[in-house]
């Protein structure tokens, strides 16, 4: 197999040694199906043990490998050294605080994806132990791409209003609460739109759509964000017409 | 403690020159440049109308007329289609996905949807105007 | 939390937004031919007269207006926003204050205009 | 160190993890899970499940038939009263995953879809397309985000079991983004860490499935059990393998050799069934060990098909069309264009089978239940004789569910029982000991091994002396090789002196885990002296009922190889038959 020298530029900070981060060059024999993921484990097996990075599967399904290539929100381990050129540099996802080398902190967004009550919830009586919802394959298919959301957190890098201020809730967790809203399951669209609809939740997008453009596995939350400034905007006259002394 | 999260500062006022898709957003944004303008100027030619008087709709008719303005028209239209109109019809299917039985209707359909609208409701327009 | 008023002016945003993008390239052409001196039949005095001092054409002529400045009117909160601005409710009250002047201008005006 | 005091200890958030901390969290709300995950729980390896979970959906199938498959899958080495009970369960844990909104695949009257598993006699494996460990995992992790009860510590890497008198009090674990320590103290504990596949050099596994819990457990005196049977998966793709799910062969697909011979036919699993109508349970719907081994004959034979990454065979889809490979095949699809760069609509695609799933565990029963009271293993890190001698795929995602419920409530109900005062300083110096082991391996400053070359050496032995087919020889070296790796292992220096997110210690404890976890597969392997499902041997080539329908159990034997002991298999209803795959033939 053919092997291909690629100059890594990656990112490094050491919260214990460095004031700022910097980057370190490694000259890496990348074999031609390699993914840039390989040529990091390379790096940390051969070269320099000390490199942090997150990882796990190898397949575009956990991720944790989320990183920018060349500025460029993306997944390691599905972004392959024949499509680069040369010279690749490797950051942490951006807008993120850096923890450590490749390391981001992500508390922020892990507390969004809890705030949007991403789970079933029913007011009529709970199901009967043994029988499934009925749901049709049409039903299923109107939620089934926003399903697809592996948490890489890409979307968070690539959205500029989330740089730009953090409170807002962000693509991936609005995503997320529009597929519970869109399910034929569910009965807490309403509960869920009074959160999302508030300040910091979907009015903050202004339809950069980076998100998108971005995400691996097409959730395409830029989408569903708009559907959900429509569903609020409808939400809000129905709340206003349907209980008219109440102030909110 | 060891740890010190290190935050890369943003800048408030130039981050849309990190890359090419925020300008192309930030272009898109200032249509409502163009959006204002046009508004304006058109409640300006009802004010003229509002005088009843063909000297005073006459004069602000000339008053439009020259170079500058043929300029600014032409960038404008140009600009308003590329970075207004077209994106527009472009994301229109994201906010308002029409789904058949067990698809989606393409996106493309519903583009295409909104070129004939728009085809139709400019001639119309060009009609009353008296252009065709 | 509550859903906030956001959504009275992001409707309005959208409305306007599609509006905009099927009637303005038409409208700007308009204006092109006219700052060219040809100026089209249907905009001599007589004509648009008429156009203008019909109910339909009063109407239409409103809702463009109408929607179009709350469109832009948002769009440039959110542009200021963007270019650094943080004063939202100073710059939000500006634009808005901005589209409502405009408003009662375009109805003033097409009130005024009579047959 | 911190001291964090909680009522169950839930070690790994996988789906095992998960559905044990939803378990207690609702019937027993009062009390405090901590839930700790080495990764965020939704990196857990259950995402990469493609195929689906068994449990019985049909009319025309029944409890009965799946008990039969899965005993007969599984050689006769699985517990009985652990299928019975887990059959039993299966379909309903399916439904309340549905209930809590897994979007499964539907059928046309809109109830859950079912497809054919290799080894199984119906359809009974419930999907999401093919990424059904996937959905399950996210389903789950999303459901417990509603109790508040459960604690979540994610990214904490647990170093080490706590016990006193024999009975389990808590772990120590290392807070990866501060490097701090901290006590965990619980009565009851429950190990839902995963399997080990990265001991091999080739496998499906994430590169988080290093044993840990397995090797806590063994370091604490708990035996593993059967561990000589690691599962080859057929169907991998050769250099990353990477799984593609054998709801490819359920869908239809089939496998051929360089001569585009279905070749399984000569391994009594034939007849050739047709094109597109898969018969169950023969050809390509044979059990995994079976068609590993098949391909290890033709590999033998000189009949595979040589490619940059090695000898493979080839699987072909192509007869099932565009439509249905992009509706019900999409993650496969994407992953074999992405990385062997075939599309399955066009071409066959190269596979080789590539190391899985490991059968043996944590010795464990039917509640959870360990030797050591107070510890629970459940998923694929524990071993409780549902699988037996090899594992029909799509009954571990189920097993995870039937049984992270069972435990929990066991547990739950152990923490209540237990009172009276702690004796927390006994512990508090026990966890100082682990941390003070910890920094010990910080304070190395010269070595010469690396943690990378002695992995490869690890793997590759372990490969050679304890992979698809084993013998007398090879296993014995293999037992040496990793005796002396421990040794060696000794002499890794972590350059990484930072606190802060140190993978590099992370990846020498992950090392030393493997290296326990690998020796038990190669000891056991080397004392099982007969042929049975996933572990076969070329010097005993005959299932030995007399003498090995037991499990084995291996113990720690401080400085010294790990000591076999054998333990009987319950039996209830099925005595030891033929295993059976060859369709119509008979
Ligand atoms: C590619 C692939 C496809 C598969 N397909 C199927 C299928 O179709 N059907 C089927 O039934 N089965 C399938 N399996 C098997 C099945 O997915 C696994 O056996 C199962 O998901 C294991 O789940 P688990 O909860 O036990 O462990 P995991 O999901 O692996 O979770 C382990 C957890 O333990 C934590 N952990 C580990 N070590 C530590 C530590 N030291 N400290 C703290 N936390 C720790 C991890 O962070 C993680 O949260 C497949 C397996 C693979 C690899
Ligand atoms: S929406 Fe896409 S980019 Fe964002 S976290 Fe999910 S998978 Fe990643
Ligand atoms: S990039 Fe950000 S602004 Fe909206 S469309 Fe996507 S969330
Ligand atoms: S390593 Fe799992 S998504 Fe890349």
């Amino acid at each position: 197999m053919n092997i291909r020298q690629i100059e890594l530029e990656v990112m490094r900070y050491d919260p214990e040694k460095d004031e700022a981060p910097w980057f370190q060059q490694y000259s890496v024999p990348c074999q031609e199906d390699w993914a840039i993921l390989d040529a990091l484990n390379y790096v940390k097996d051969e070269l320099d043990t000390t490199l942090a990075y997150r990882w796990s599967c190898h397949m575009m399904v956990c991720g944790s490998c989320g990183m920018m290539i060349n500025g460029e929100p993306s997944l390691t381990c599905k972004t392959f050294v024949r499509d680069l050129p040369d010279k690749v540099r490797v950051e942490p996802l951006e807008n993120f605080p850096i923890e450590r080398d490749l390391v981001v902190v992500l508390d922020d967004v892990m507390q969004k994806l809890h705030q949007v009550q991403p789970y079933i919830v029913r007011k009529d009586a709970p199901p009967q132990e043994d029988k499934e919802f009925t749901q049709s394959r049409g039903a299923l298919m109107k939620f089934k791409q926003l399903t697809m959301c592996i948490n890489c957190m890409c979307c968070y890098a690539a959205c500029p209003q989330y740089g730009l201020d953090k409170n807002f809730i962000g693509p991936a967790a609005l995503a997320l609460a529009h597929r519970y809203n869109l399910d034929s399951r569910d009965q807490g669209k309403s509960d869920r739109l009074d959160i999302l609809a508030d300040h910091d939740g979907v009015w903050e997008c202004s339809f950069v759509g980076a998100c998108s453009e971005v995400c691996p596995k097409h959730v395409d939350p830029a989408a569903a964000i708009q559907q959900m400034k429509i569903d609020g905007a409808m939400e809000f006259w129905k709340q206003k017409l349907g209980m008219p002394g109440d102030k909110s | 403690m060891s740890r010190r999260p290190y935050i890369r500062p943003m800048s408030q006022t130039t981050w849309y020159m990190r890359n090419g898709r925020y300008k192309v957003y930030m272009l898109r944004e200032m249509t409502s440049f163009l959006v204002g303008f046009y508004t304006f100027l058109t409640i300006y030619a009802l004010a003229t109308l509002a005088s009843n008087s063909p000297q005073v709709w006459n004069s602000f008719l000339s008053s439009q007329q020259s170079t500058g303005m043929i300029a600014l028209h032409g960038f404008a239209l140009l600009y308003f289609l590329f970075y207004q109109t077209f994106p527009w019809f472009k994301l229109a299917p994201k906010a308002m996905p029409v789904q058949v039985g067990e698809k989606t209707l393409p996106g493309i359909y519903i583009v295409i949807g909104h070129y004939i609208v728009w085809a139709v409701l400019s001639a119309f327009i060009f009609w009353l105007a008296g252009v065709i | 939390m509550a859903i906030a008023k956001k959504a009275i002016v992001w409707g309005l945003f959208a409305a306007g937004g599609t509006l905009t993008a099927f009637v303005f390239p038409a409208l700007i052409a308009l204006f092109l031919l006219i700052a060219t001196g040809n100026v089209p039949e249907g905009m001599q005095f007589e004509q648009i007269h008429v156009f203008v001092t019909s109910w339909l054409g009063k109407v239409c002529l409103f809702i463009v207006l109408f929607l179009s400045l709350w469109h832009a009117a948002h769009r440039l909160r959110v542009v200021a926003h963007d270019f650094g601005i943080r004063k939202d409710t100073l710059v939000a009250s500006t634009v808005y204050t901005l589209a409502a002047i405009g408003t009662v201008l375009s109805a003033y005006y097409l009130w005024m205009i009579k047959a | 160190m911190e001291h964090i005091k909680a009522d169950v200890v839930i070690v790994g958030a996988g789906g095992a993890g998960l559905r044990a901390a939803i378990a207690i969290a609702e019937t027993h709300p009062e009390l405090e899970v901590a839930l700790i995950s080495k990764v965020y729980p939704m990196r857990s390896h259950t995402c990469a499940a493609e195929g689906g979970a068994a449990g019985v959906k049909r009319a025309d199938d029944s409890l009965e038939m799946h008990f039969n498959d899965t005993v007969s899958g599984g050689d006769w080495l699985c517990d009985q009263d652990v299928v019975e009970y887990f059959v039993e369960q299966a379909p309903r844990e399916l439904v309340q995953l549905e209930h809590w909104g897994c979007p499964w695949s539907r059928d046309d009257d809109g109830s859950v879809a079912v497809r054919p598993f290799g080894g199984m006699k119906k359809e009974r494996t419930w999907y999401a397309a093919d990424k059904s460990g996937f959905h399950i995992l996210h389903t789950l992790f999303q459901t417990s985000l509603q109790f508040p009860s459960i604690k979540r510590y994610d990214e904490f890497f647990a170093l080490d079991l706590l016990h006193e008198d024999g009975r389990a009090r808590g772990v120590v674990a290392l807070e990866m983004r501060s490097g701090r320590f901290f006590h965990f103290s619980a009565n009851s504990v429950i190990m839902a860490t995963g399997g080990a596949g990265k001991i091999f050099p080739f496998t499906t596994n994430g590169a988080i499935k290093t044993g840990d819990g397995m090797a806590m457990a063994y370091r604490a005196g708990v035996p593993l059990k059967d561990m000589e049977f690691v599962q080859y998966h057929p169907t991998g793709l050769p250099g990353t393998g990477i799984l593609l799910t054998e709801g490819c062969r359920g869908e239809g697909g089939v496998l051929v050799n360089k001569d585009g011979y279905r070749y399984l036919q000569d391994y009594d699993m034939g007849p050739e069934t047709p094109l597109g109508a898969p018969v169950f349970k023969s050809m390509e719907l044979g059990p995994r060990d079976r068609l590993s081994q098949a391909f290890w004959h033709e590999q033998k034979k000189g009949n595979t098909v040589e490619t940059a990454w090695g000898d493979c065979v080839l699987m072909d889809m192509r007869h099932l069309g565009e439509q249905k490979i992009l509706e019900r095949l999409p993650l496969v699809h994407e992953l074999a264009l992405s990385y062997v760069g075939v599309d399955m609509v066009k071409d066959p695609v190269p596979v080789r089978p590539v190391v899985h799933y490991m059968m043996g565990g944590i010795a464990s029963n039917i509640d959870g239940g360990t030797p050591m009271p107070g510890l629970y293993a459940i998923g694929e890190t524990a071993c409780g004789s549902l699988n037996g001698a090899n594992r029909l795929g799509s009954n571990s995602l189920t097993e995870l569910l039937v049984f992270g419920k069972r435990a929990a409530a066991a547990a739950a109900v152990f923490a209540v029982q237990q009172d009276g005062p702690d004796n927390d300083s006994a512990m508090t110096l026990q966890a100082e000991a682990v941390v003070a082991r910890i920094r010990g391996l910080l304070q190395q400053n010269e070595g010469v091994e690396s943690i990378a070359g002695i992995r490869r050496e690890m793997a590759s032995s372990l490969e050679a002396g304890a992979g698809i087919y084993r013998d007398e020889e090879g296993t014995e070296a293999t037992c040496k090789k990793l005796a002396e790796l421990q040794q060696r292992s000794s002499g890794i220096e972590v350059n990484d002196k930072s606190n802060v997110f140190n993978t590099d210690l992370q990846g020498l404890l992950e090392l030393q885990n493997m290296l326990d976890v690998a020796e038990c597969v190669a000891e056991a392997s080397n004392a099982r002296k007969e042929s049975r499902g996933a572990h076969q041997r070329m010097d005993y080539t005959e299932r030995d009922d007399e003498t090995y329908l037991k499990h084995s159990l291996a113990y720690r034997q401080v400085g010294d190889r790990p000591r076999i002991d054998w333990l009987d298999v319950t039996i209830t209803r099925s005595q030891p038959g033929v295993r059976d795959y060859s369709g119509d033939k008979k």
